[in-house]
């Protein structure tokens, strides 16, 4: 616990000295990192940590960043930012070594088999069983909007494992193989042409009980200590003025200047000032976590962020004027909508900002219930059991 | 008929039109049809022209249309658009019929119109209509008389020049272009299939909407208006497409509204209906809103331009601008009230979603067209 | 029942050609337009009535009007639009004779005992109580919001006769007589520094059983019925473009033209055109009701003039710069809001448009689920007896 | 102190005004005063000067400050603004002090700001700052030498003019005013009691927030700074005081929120409490967003003219534009969520509009520093 940030970030150094990121693959520059615990300084020696402060994280990070390695996270999103934390808290630590070291070298992805066609905003009411037979359970169900399913190894899922108790009690918390017998994968198709998200089909899928993170019935708690890694996680992003979205309006603007009303001009300023806004309540945000100090902000940006994209995806598409309404293909070969690409594809790709990871509803409730502590709405669904709640 | 009368035989023509699209312009229809390469079904576009006689219902019959007024063509329009029925509605319905049937003498339209009303051939405008009004100083074209000066038959002249998003430009039999000349911006009609005529169809966000860049070389081109007449039908037929443009858009807007409510009635979050939910029921409350204002907009363009009650540039930049909005903000919604599914390439909604911003985008965006309105309602005096 | 507009408008001209109304008092004129039976056309003979339809008032409105007459609603507003529907529904003829006539000419103003301080957007909760005693009711109990009260003879009141029956059933609808004992008015000063509305307490108010308008329980039945009649009258009013709150600003606008921006001249553009669309909804909806047909028009009306009317008097006060947080004088007789006054007491009158007659908030419900259909919010009031409803 | 740090000095900064405030300007204290003609009780002023020592908190020690820095002087202006403490803010606090701690030399800083800071003394700046920034070219005041050309010692200067919107121009003692001269615009002191200034209130909206007109007449001047200085140290005051009101504007908001949050939790319609319908719940964390990126928007401000880490007048458009739109906002919605009682003289929600409403016409309306934010965000180069 003594170690500080100029020994880390010494250590960084050592790293990236022996294991030149521009010349040495990700996975072997990776390996090492994890093995000097420089992946997630939090965590044990051992599986990838030095129980050290959290906090000390942007110090490492900033060495790697600067000698021309990649953002960790994006090594291995959903298993950086949602599965690490869930395996160290709660695999054996013989698994948790089987599984993060390939996690953070990004040789073996993860994704997340959370949301179903059912359950949408109301995780909790999802519908996929899981039965157990012996030292094994037996899933069977439907999942959707998984990214990276069909490029992912291992999949961490949440399913019913009794129906007869209230929604949230009966559920457990699995890593499920997506190599075993019975899983099957299908893209997505979204309005942008491309696929980013998967379908996952369920059938007979056999997941060894250790495989089973928390207690039988506990999924929910489980699920919910990834969501404050993840918004722990908040403090290691950069945010820089007039990136993003607005980073796009204002590219678009400079090279338009044939479109350069006084109106346009008043409406892409009202959206940076909106922008801005956000951006410095991040930086607060990350000062804050720093401290340990955990407010509103995290539900804030995502909230504001999203209908913010939409209104900028918006303004874009407007001042191309006719052009705006060209695409330049919707054939595809399903690939992925990130990365540079058209104004008009990302503002069809917006859309779906306000609905993913949390919709702007939701996160309403959760401002109005969680930070304004509010009372809350009628729940006529919370204390009966799963199998007797109304369902579509 | 006073404004907003919505008379028994306009009910029935919009019950007409509803049935026909439901029966033979499915979703399936629209979407196997959006995947070819003109875009839309040349005998579907035939039998709305000669079964059902919904694309002249504004033109005298004298010239092979109903006679049956503006009004009720935006209320066949509504339907068209209800439905997303693929064809070239704002090339052929909304510019070329209305255009013709201003600017052309009686010998003019007895040539051409009857042959679009029927849907037998299609026609687009090449000119720029692209703000909201006719520009005549941003035109690309030039014509040349092969004689001299002009000619009161329209033979011997010849265009050329090149035009960007000419709405239904690929698939058009015939092209009303306007040109410049040395007795200022006259209007011409081309045959797209003569030599001298390039056309290059543009990928277009909305599958159902298409575009293209029409280039002129020197073709063989028939004048059929003098600047004078020229400019007044120009500025004409655009008010007329924004009009029906708006009726489409009130269509669209009220579709994506039935869906949602249906979609929000029927599924089930936390043990209740999402509609049951004040932000969903609010939502729903505001498109219902957006669709109500958007229909009183457009159906007073349509009285307005059909009976000569209103100014007409005003009226028909209210009911773009305001239809525009709705409509977008409508279908964004309906995407939002359906979650994910919303965004999934098998349902409905972006195909609404993605006419609502080509249409919003297609003859004057709501910004322009809130600059006319200003023009007329504050800078007067 | 075969009168037509035109022997409607023949009558409506003999009276104003006996009763020249810009040379005899209001009150005389009234009570001849009242006894040849076109103030209600639709009401009884002999009630100020003819038994004809009441698409025919237009006719005769207008020829009063256009004599120099007054707006007969503009006489009793609360007595023409709200009360004389029930009265002559659910009152004994004589009851109603006497009732209606000073109630027609304005000699005796009537005012409308509904909204209580706790009761608020749920009418249907409020705790004003009546307790029979032989002939006679005792009502006690708190109203507000109650315009004309100061002024007003009668009034309509709506109080629970059966706390232990569910809210909506348990409320009888009365006629108070405000001259009576133990009614006290207390002016209500709002946020401009006027008062234009009044709280009344009803301390041990004798009210005889043949006041009561419907039968004991029937109350909320009988108050729907009222709300109808507005809704019905709709019709009767006159919009031109560019009035009303739109066209205070124009006015404004057309004063200042140094303020004139570009950005200024959109916003202004984008609030007319609002209001143009408002008001052609409104037209719309007149031509509908003519026909009988009811739409979600008048809902509409009131929710987007009344935010409508927030916006553009924003706008004037934005646009009056420094000079908008001037203000005349709160200093105050405690008069009322009507009438010219300043954009900037518009402009904090304009708060009230979206409370009073129905929150925006209820109005979204009404439409929701009044015309859209959609599903009932989960109630917990509605089937339980009033006394175990929970209040604040 | 890197950005958003906020200290345990900060924190017990904050408590301490908070307290104060609760203590000696509660509701009824705010109501009686802002119906006094003054506007204001010079007693707590004064104390708020001596005993908290809150009004100098960014003014160097050697001029009687507590040279803590400004995002210092912006928590206790919050704090301030949640209570709606009545006094000279906007002319001393956030005009005059960071003015003559600009303008002044030491000598003159020495003679003028203790006694400000203290609180014993009032002063205002009468200068054209209406647009968000100091507007040289609308100087109404002209400023002539008895003597010739400039003086080191600051005696001997006539001035003359009208200035319109002099914030809590009534009741204070100091007048600073920039006036024109055969040199430029110059910054002169003025005493408030002279001969040749007559001062007429003026009847605000806000009544916490007084304004007034001042005329001068050949009113004898104190020269403070001539030209390169006195514009350099307005438009620093403009910018100053713009953060300083938005960090007002925050407080305000979270007072509203606060107090909304309590209403729609306690009171209940519909057999349930009026917090619990989403339609509440999610106006109230819209709210709750403004007030944040509101504060953030201050804060970032205040931080950035004190360390100079951002484009100060970029910094002080953000802070002022953010925070208006936030507080007018909020307190709009503070009203329509108490419902008929928010509409009340005896509520406070009113008085928090009228402060939202006169804060954000007062040193530069939203559209005001949109625009400037434009002219440094969007066109450059």
């Amino acid at each position: 616990m003594s170690i500080d940030a100029e020994e880390v970030a010494a250590l960084a150094r050592d790293v990236v000295r022996s294991h030149p990121p521009r010349a040495v693959p990700v996975p072997q520059l990776m390996g090492a990192w994890y093995d000097v615990g420089l992946t997630w300084l939090h965590f044990p020696v051992g599986l990838g940590g030095l129980d050290a402060p959290r906090t000390l994280q942007r110090a490492a990070n900033r060495v790697l960043i600067e000698a021309g390695g990649p953002e960790p996270r994006t090594v291995n999103t959903v298993g950086y930012g949602i599965v690490a934390g869930t395996i160290v808290r709660y695999a054996p630590r013989e698994l948790a070594a089987r599984w993060l070291r390939p996690l953070a070298t990004g040789e073996e992805l993860w994704c997340q088999l959370f949301s179903e066609p059912g359950a949408g905003s109301d995780l909790a009411g999802l519908a996929t069983r899981a039965v157990r037979d012996g030292d094994e359970w037996v899933v069977n169900g439907q999942k959707v909007w998984t990214s990276l399913a069909h490029l992912s190894r291992w999949a961490v899922l949440l399913a019913r494992t009794d129906p007869d108790v209230p929604k949230h009690k009966g559920l457990t918390y699995f890593v499920a193989d997506l190599h075993a017998p019975g899983v099957r994968v299908r893209p997505l198709r979204q309005l942008t042409g491309r696929a980013q998200f998967n379908e996952v089909f369920l059938d007979d899928v056999r997941i060894p009980d250790a495989h089973r993170l928390g207690d039988v019935g506990r999924g929910w708690q489980v699920s919910m200590s990834t969501l404050s890694d993840e918004r722990l996680s908040l403090g290691d992003r950069v945010t820089a003025r007039g990136t993003g979205p607005i980073g796009d309006a204002l590219a678009l603007w400079a090279s338009r200047p044939r479109a350069h009303t006084p109106v346009a001009r008043e409406r892409l300023a009202r959206l940076w000032l909106r922008a801005e806004a956000q951006r410095l309540t991040v930086e607060r945000a990350k000062v804050g976590a720093a401290k340990g100090v955990f407010g509103p902000e995290a539900a804030i940006a995502k909230l504001v962020g999203s209908e913010l994209s939409q209104h900028v995806y918006e303004f874009c598409v407007e001042l191309l004027g006719p052009e705006g309404a060209l695409y330049e293909s919707y054939d595809s070969d399903l690939g992925d909508d990130e990365g540079p690409t058209t104004y008009q594809r990302k503002y069809l790709r917006s859309r779906a900002a306000t609905i993913e990871g949390g919709t702007s509803e939701i996160l309403r409730n959760v401002l109005g219930e969680r930070v304004l502590k509010l009372p809350p709405d009628t729940r006529t669904d919370k204390d009966i059991p799963w199998r007797d709640v109304p369902r579509s | 008929m006073a404004e907003f009368e919505f008379t028994e035989d306009l009910d029935d023509l919009r019950a007409m039109v509803r049935k026909f699209c439901a029966e033979f312009s499915p979703e399936p229809v629209v979407r196997a049809t959006m995947e070819t390469e003109a875009g839309y079904d040349a005998e579907l576009w035939r039998r709305l022209g000669t079964e059902l006689g919904v694309l002249g219902l504004a033109v005298d019959e004298e010239f092979g249309g109903a006679g049956a007024g503006l009004v009720a063509q935006a209320v066949a329009v509504e339907e068209m658009g209800a439905a997303l029925v693929c064809g070239p509605v704002v090339g052929t319905l909304a510019l070329a019929i209305p255009l013709l049937s201003a600017a052309g003498d009686d010998a003019t339209r007895r040539a051409y119109l009857p042959d679009l009303v029927d849907g037998g051939r299609t026609a687009t405008v090449a000119a720029p209509l692209t703000g909201g009004t006719f520009d005549a100083a941003a035109v690309t074209v030039a014509a040349k008389a092969e004689g001299d000066g002009w000619k009161a038959e329209g033979d011997g002249w010849v265009v050329s020049g090149r035009v960007e998003f000419v709405p239904d430009g690929a698939a058009a039999d015939l092209l009303l272009v306007a040109a410049r000349t040395d007795h200022g911006v006259a209007l011409f009609a081309v045959d797209a299939a003569a030599d001298g005529v390039r056309r290059e169809p543009l990928a277009t966000l909305d599958l159902t909407r298409r575009q293209a860049v029409v280039e002129f070389s020197g073709a063989p081109a028939r004048l059929i208006a003098g600047e004078k007449r020229a400019l007044a039908a120009l500025a004409h037929a655009a008010r007329v497409g924004a009009v029906l443009l708006a009726a489409e858009q009130v269509g669209g807007g009220r579709a994506m509204l039935d869906r949602t409510v249906e979609h929000v009635t029927g599924r089930y979050q936390f043990g209740r209906p999402l509609g049951s939910f004040q932000a969903v029921k609010h939502r729903c409350a505001d498109m219902l809103v957006a669709v109500e204002q958007a229909r009183s907009a457009a159906y007073h363009g349509a009285w307005a331009l059909q009976d000569g009650t209103d100014d007409p540039q005003l009226a028909a930049s209210i009911a773009k601008a305001v239809a525009s909005e709705a409509y977008t903000r409508v279908a964004a919604a309906a995407i939002q009230l359906h979650g994910g599914i919303g965004f999934t390439w098998e349902h409905p909604a972006h195909l609404y979603f993605k006419r609502a911003t080509a249409d919003s985008l297609t003859l004057g965006t709501v910004a322009q067209h809130v600059d006319l309105v200003a023009g007329i309602a504050l800078d007067r005096d």
